[in-house]
């Protein structure tokens, strides 16, 4: 069990080792059976599916041209359902079993289509089955995130394959590493709801996809704007409320450390969002409604990694830099390096996730009212042990990503033909059109 | 018979029509359209790119009018949709040859 | 109390008698206070709440024409708001007090506007009132449900009509009978979230109207495409996300049960998606998203009557099975037998709510992964109470739904004029029009 | 902690005075952390960030033409992000801490930033930053309800000011005397949830603001019709669920006055939208949708003031009165007076919330199904302060929007030119355009 | 050649264009407009408070036809478009001086 | 001066609008229209029904230009469009008997 609810037990632990007076809910016996910890994880595994149907969906589905709408919103949808029986068959045991002689890099195949967890099994205080199911949300958010690096072009069939292997590939063992007991989560790295497992991976296997799928017609100069910006907010929102199930969630019962994550995460949304706007104020005389939005992810993602291990103050900190690091390299990726990361992937989720990565080792101390790192840890340290399990998720993503895509050409064909392209992936890979008022 | 075409800025639908009853035009009919003229549209930021916005969202007018009344139309929507900044846009007039009301079948002015 | 939550009580007996080691949410006294539990359920009456409000009405209002958008929201809302009503007067004590000597049939009056339901009763673990408002929620959708049978065509005022005296002469005596400790509960019928209460009940109503009714003009040839696809995606993902607190609050508890079935409920709708897809993709072409997520809602509507009784393998199974049936009877419904149940209601929701009660039987059997059938019980006589009670439930419904069209059409026409159904039902019958852009 | 949790206290004292039995959920201590009500709160928070992102921002969205409905999502979006960070910094602590010698008017500055408040600290039975958390809920949708007032023709920059110094001049003291144990809640004053301190202030503020800034080009004349009516009905959707959690959260835990308090908001809302209908129905020939989902609002903020005191009798009446007096509220200030407070934000808001304050004194009573007034206090002595508390709130209310307004136009014109508001503030002001089909 | 313009009730675009396949037209042009006549609109309400919406949603039909079946091509548009109400709108004939297809180049009638 | 209309397909404005800046064409009005023709539209799928969708979206230009440059702005709008499939779409050129500019009332030539 140790190994298998990796996260939460660090956070107990952490939490214990610096706050000499335990918390409330730190005090409860965490081999006992809890209901109000099994509802709040019910609830934030509802959120967190939440955030991709339609959240996510709504959100990139606003970005792209019309003609392109509802293919985003298949791709979502398709990602939901296959990687959902992909986790449920060998994805999460993969991920969280015990994987024996090879444990620290991958999982063994004992809890496959969850055999052998019963329903008294349990994870912490809530059954297994729960915790199960919070993380399946998980794997279907993450390669969902990949979407928006290549919409508008790409064949639904590659997209498809893609996602499947990605998901087996880089989500799981990565996971393995960090939260299933493999040698990352040997190592004491932090990364409490996902700076890492979900964030960078993300980010990093967008950027390859988007070089090695190619830009879309038109780009960078003739690309449309976005077709529905208050669509793109609509699905802004519920990503927003969707991620205090993510967060808080992640603290994998109902207390003062869950209480504590979704603080955290509302403030950096909320300042990252308006440091945004302040930059587009001043930069172009408006506040756009895009940008504002983007600044909300860019806030999110960035607190990710950190939201358990932080206070108010490195939320606000997490904020601002996410606002702004992640403002500067969307135009670098962009114009001038001129890659089609279409809806911003890399710098939006891949950067946000390296930055709470690397800031959690500073912003954990007490200095910064953090909970503290671990007994006995420095920040160097622990700087090092971050910095390097951000390196080693970045290198292995980015190759595992390249074989995906030889992989799947070799089965068929990423990218639709210029024609279809032109029509919009809607009518051509679809046979439907978004909008017949 | 003439129809005048007037492609004008949205916001002056309604002062047009206006200025067009006294002259005893009873219907005309209007689409939304897009216009690439000198006014030469905007610029939109997203994500700190600007996209260039080379359209700028205009009304289309068509009115049918007998001949002799067409002059004074003309001049009436001209008036009234004038603000004197670039994009106020542009009348156009046709010969129609035939004109026919559908629900009676009468035909000419009597159509109008 | 035994008789108001046979659903929860059946499940704890079922579950008890079958696995040796209790669970551990199945451990706790079931007659104690549960601050988890009466927390999930209040999250999960939220939940089912939402999947009326928008997500239904959002479900079927993008697969109508622009012209009838917003009649199809205002038939759900005002369903909505008139099934409370009566719910709360005399629907409630019906389907679930005792009724005395009729019990076998109906409830008693005792509960009328919650009378003598003090803050300080219990219903299980959970307060009644919290379980009555539960309730609630499935006395909302379900004649909602039937919106999709009729729209586009039908009276304001006599789809009001007809949505009142369905809860009362349909819904509520089949509730009392299967939940309410009525004669189908003694014969230990299993429906665990509603497949015969809810969705073979709406399903085979919504046939009914939609014969009695008659078509919409021009089908089935001229029929336009839905007006809206991403609003139809937005509302399949609304009611996905809620179907968790709908199969999931169907334990009362939250307790492992609860996550099971939320598990398989989410799998089921996810390999029936998939199912969906595969057919469409082999047969047109193109895998739809119209036509995608319909194969959602098939996979959450089969799984539910067997949500709390079944494994992942039986979710898989059910998911399949729910996929590939309803796509069949789609055909059949609207292109054999050329009825406009113009939404589809019975293919769907009908199918898919048998299915799943016939289907239960060999699935809760532990060779399937299931959880076991009663004590005592074998699977062909508990085969034979599913059939019984789905066959006694649709006769049922179809006898009640022919007498209150009969009724509903001496007090007001059920159609609209042709020079209305032409102009459109929101101009006509409601004075506005869905775009003003 | 006893004056920081005035509400809940409250409740249970007058519960407990009245009812011989104390509820199951009562009979817990208070003292002690409770994973349940933890779990419950922490939902709740997400629901009312809910009801603002997106569901407010719909709601009022959909109400405006289409060229300003990304300026009005802006302004939903700044006022949360703004409020969240001053909440954080001193609205929180002014609130809700102790003031010293001038507590009865305003709290202190103990719990700035949150310093000082540990993951130990509880409020109630649970942790005090998911207090914190689920407050700061409530000052992000207070000012944002005054968006109503003065869409299509502010500006931003006014706008956010405005709402700034709203939110420490008018919500955080109102919020001290009543909830924060200031001079109202000393007088015993009953506002479950909001009546005075959410509605009520921003309804009045509402009519101060629209007075002062003018009313829109061609009003009352040639205003347009709702540019989306259905956007409107998802935005009501959202805010009528999210309430559950905004009124059942006031409860400040999983019990059953939470569920009251969501069975008497729920039949509050329904019975509201009924109500207008049929004036609709029988005023005009037709029920409209905008009409039906506003006697919906009209219900939920009327019911607010009193969801935890009365019951299901008590949530019938005051959804009556809540749908007539807002319905006649709405033509007197829009066409005898001839205010501009363009979405009818006092109509609805300040209204109801008067509605419930005042009437909550006699519904609370056992006559009616209350759960009684507190011990020893008569109906009329409970009127007298029901009505002083509304009238020192309105009147401080207007006298201090009065003020800000005053200085915020020292700073920045508050109105855009004529020449933008024809052009419509989402190109003028933040350089997009809502809708590129 | 002629352009025969038509504004029509959105509901009989169907019928109109079964009416002109025994004609021999093989193609039209269609856009939504809103039409300003004698129809007036309607009135909406919203909250109480009732809006007089003047324009009417019509949809235009362009045909180009040879001279010599634009007689019958109006006739089959003014028959199945009507319904005897009011607002069933209007039939406008223009002379074309020159059509091209653009696919092939072909030019005149061979160009419809 | 002469207006010509062409209907084209969508994804060809932006070749058309560049092919005729060169000629002097500063100005233009743009709609959307639905086009039904020998292209014949395309069949969508709901739930296993193919439903046949008789149009296909179109762009109508419509640019006015005076008598001399017609001939040319005509055939570099057939060269530009033109993708040599079916649904190319047409150009028909008319007469214009009057033209304005709003806000300098300017007519003719001078207008444009
Ligand atoms: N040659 C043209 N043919 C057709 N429409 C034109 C032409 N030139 C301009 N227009 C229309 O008139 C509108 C206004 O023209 P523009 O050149 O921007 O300003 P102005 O009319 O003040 O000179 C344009 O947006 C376009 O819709
Ligand atoms: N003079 C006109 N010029 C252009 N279009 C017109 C004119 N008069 C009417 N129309 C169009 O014809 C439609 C129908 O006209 P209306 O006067 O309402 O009824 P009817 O055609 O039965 O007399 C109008 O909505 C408008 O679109
Ligand atoms: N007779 C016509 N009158 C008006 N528009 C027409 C006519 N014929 C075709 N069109 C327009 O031209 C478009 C293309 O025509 P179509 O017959 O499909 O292909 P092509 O132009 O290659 O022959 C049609 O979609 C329609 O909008």
């Amino acid at each position: 069990m140790k190994k298998v609810s990796a996260r939460c037990l660090e956070f107990v632990s952490i939490a214990a080792a610096v706050i000499s007076v335990p918390s409330a809910a730190l005090a409860q016996e965490t081999t006992k059976f809890s209901g109000g910890d099994t509802a709040w994880i019910m609830t934030a595994t509802a959120l967190v599916l939440f955030m991709t149907l339609p959240g996510l969906a709504l959100f990139y589905g606003g970005l792209v041209r019309s003609r392109n709408f509802l293919s985003v919103l298949m791709h979502c949808l398709v990602i939901c359902c296959a990687t959902s029986v992909v986790w449920l068959a060998v994805g999460y045991t993969l991920a969280f079993s015990d994987g024996g002689t090879v444990n620290q890099f991958i999982g063994g195949f004992d809890k496959s289509f969850l055999f052998g967890v019963g329903l008294d099994t349990l994870n912490g205080t809530i059954p297994e089955i729960v915790f199960f199911m919070f993380q399946m949300t998980f794997a279907i958010i993450t390669p969902a995130l990949i979407v928006g690096a290549y919409p508008e072009r790409i064949t639904f069939l590659g997209m498809l394959l893609f996602s499947v292997f990605w998901l087996l590939l880089v989500y799981v063992p990565v996971t393995h590493w960090i939260w299933g007991g493999g040698w990352l989560a040997d190592m004491g790295i932090m990364d409490f709801a996902g700076g890492l497992v979900v964030h960078l991976t993300a980010g990093i296997s967008a950027l390859v996809i988007a070089v090695m799928v190619g830009s879309r017609r038109g780009f960078p100069r003739e690309v449309n704007p976005p077709h529905s910006p208050g669509m793109v907010m609509i699905g802004a929102s519920m990503l927003w409320v969707g991620w205090f199930g993510f967060n808080g969630g992640s603290a994998l019962g109902a207390n003062s450390g869950a209480g504590m994550a979704i603080v955290v995460t509302h403030i950096s949304a909320a300042v990252a969002s308006l440091t945004w706007m302040v930059i587009e104020w001043v930069k172009h005389g408006k506040p756009s409604l895009i940008g504002f939005v983007t600044g909300t992810i860019a806030g999110l993602a960035t607190i990710t990694p950190a939201s358990g291990f932080v206070g108010p103050m490195g939320g606000i900190i997490l904020g601002v830099a996410g606002g702004l690091i992640c403002y500067c390299m969307v135009n670098v990726i962009k114009h001038r390096f001129q890659i089609d990361d279409s809806l911003d992937v890399f710098a939006v989720h891949g950067i946000s996730g390296l930055t709470g990565t690397i800031l959690v080792t500073f912003l954990a101390l007490p200095t910064f009212g953090g909970l503290g790192l671990a007994k006995g840890i420095t920040a160097s340290h622990q700087f090092w042990v971050q910095f390097a399990g951000a390196a080693v998720t970045a290198a292995w993503a980015i190759i595992a990503s390249v074989l995906i895509i030889w992989v799947v050409r070799l089965i068929t064909p990423m990218r639709v033909s210029e024609e279809d392209e032109t029509e919009g992936l809607d009518i051509t890979s679809h046979g439907e059109r978004g909008y017949n008022l | 018979m003439k129809l005048i075409m007037a492609v004008i800025k949205p916001s002056k639908l309604d002062d047009v029509r206006s200025s067009l009853s006294p002259l005893g035009v009873t219907g005309m009919t209007v689409s939304e359209v897009k216009g690439f003229g000198r006014q030469g549209g905007h610029t939109e930021i997203y994500r700190g790119a600007e996209y260039a916005i080379n359209f700028v969202p205009k009304i289309k007018i068509e009115v049918a009018v007998a001949d002799d009344v067409a002059e004074n139309v003309v001049l009436a929507i001209q008036e009234s949709a004038n603000t004197g900044k670039i994009g106020d846009g542009k009348i156009f007039v046709f010969d129609i040859s035939e004109a026919i009301r559908i629900r009676t079948g009468e035909t000419d002015t009597d159509a109008l």
